[in-house]
């Protein structure tokens, strides 16, 4: 059962981390990513909007098929929404495992995911006073779609 | 029926949510839309253009052809850009 | 240029993590993966024996290797040795970059490499009062040659 | 030239390291094997089967067939188990 958590507050890596492995020996590997908002182009900061209560039902079901496809121990998904600067980060991925490759590959599979089925829209504000939403990539749905549907 | 909008659909409609009581004849997404984009301009502005629209039918993804139902819950929004 | 460990002590995710990213507004996803020791079959502890000053050049050239396959921004690799208990992290692997998937794959990579590259053995102590050498895996030669060379 | 041992061929040897003065058709790693093979019942233990061994010359990974010399650092041990 996934740890799920959507949320306006920065998370802990470490304590997220030890979460899935405290009082465990049977778990080889943790794996994590973190996504964090770039300045890009002068970007002074990153509005994310989402669905309360969708979003919610959306990631846990994102995690409930990553634990069918992968013999995980644990996962944690924390995606944040509000106002968030630049250096600050957005999402924490974390699989642990008995083996490597499952943690790993799990990991890369949920944030493919996410990016493509995860309620939620960036608004970015820049340095010259212009907002604009955040375009979905077609490179993100060629990389949802690399693990099959 | 519930129906919220998110991101720049919901600036151009200028609502986050509205109650609404469409026809009977109003039974899927595609329909629903048709019948929104007639409640305002910035209704009409949102949903000039449906291929850019996705939708949720109780917090559930759904194509245009999805039923659409008296009490359901129905999002309209951009493709999504979580992560 | 990675940051390069081979140390007794345990390491500390958060701070290695913040030492990738502070500061910087161009990385937008930071990959770790933490090697745990496992109890398999009543094992006690696990003791790795390392060849000190070719493990640093070799973790060196695998973790350069990464830098000239993807744009990471940065690298750290820290690698304990010595006497471990089952629960505790034996390797950290950490990778930022501007985009999530050199991030995730240069991860993935170097655990890879590390795992039939780097100079470590592993002795392992059972309850029955046995030991063992860890034998190397045909399945890591294959996670290795997944890259090619 | 300084010879290193680790893991279990370390413990065959008895030893962690030794200065060694091989004569100078002791040309490569394979024939370093059999010379130090000769050296004790430890070392014929550990060097019983070549195969099995790996090799580094002066802290770089290399073949069987790589060339050694004198003033060269040469470890042999199994094969490794990192990660």
């Amino acid at each position: 059962m996934a740890r799920i958590a959507v949320q306006r507050e920065a998370f802990d890596l470490a304590a997220e981390t030890r979460a899935l492995t405290a009082g465990r020996v049977d778990v080889g590997g943790v794996a994590s990513f973190i996504g964090i908002c770039r300045a890009d182009d002068g970007l002074l900061a990153m509005t994310l909007e989402h669905y309360p209560g969708m979003t919610e039902r959306a990631i846990a079901a994102i995690a409930a098929e990553a634990e069918r496809r992968w013999p995980l121990s644990g996962c944690t998904v924390i995606h944040r929404y509000g106002r968030l600067l630049p250096g600050e980060p957005i999402v924490l991925v974390l699989t642990a495992s008995r083996h490597r490759n499952a943690a790993l590959e799990a990991c890369a599979f949920l944030i493919d995911w996410l990016k493509t089925r995860a309620p939620f829209w960036k608004s970015e504000e820049f340095a010259d006073g212009t907002t604009r939403w955040v375009e979905a990539r077609a490179e993100d749905d060629a990389a949802t779609a690399r693990w099959g549907s | 029926m519930r129906v919220l909008y998110f991101a720049w659909v919901r600036q151009k409609v200028g609502l986050a949510e509205e109650e609404v009581s469409p026809p009977p004849e109003v039974r899927d997404v595609a329909s629903l839309m048709r019948w929104l984009a007639a409640r305002s301009p910035g209704h009409a502005e949102a949903f000039a253009n449906p291929a850019q629209i996705r939708a949720a039918v109780n917090q559930e993804f759904a194509g245009h052809a999805a039923a659409v139902a008296p009490g359901d819950e129905v999002a309209f929004f951009p493709p999504v850009t979580g992560g």
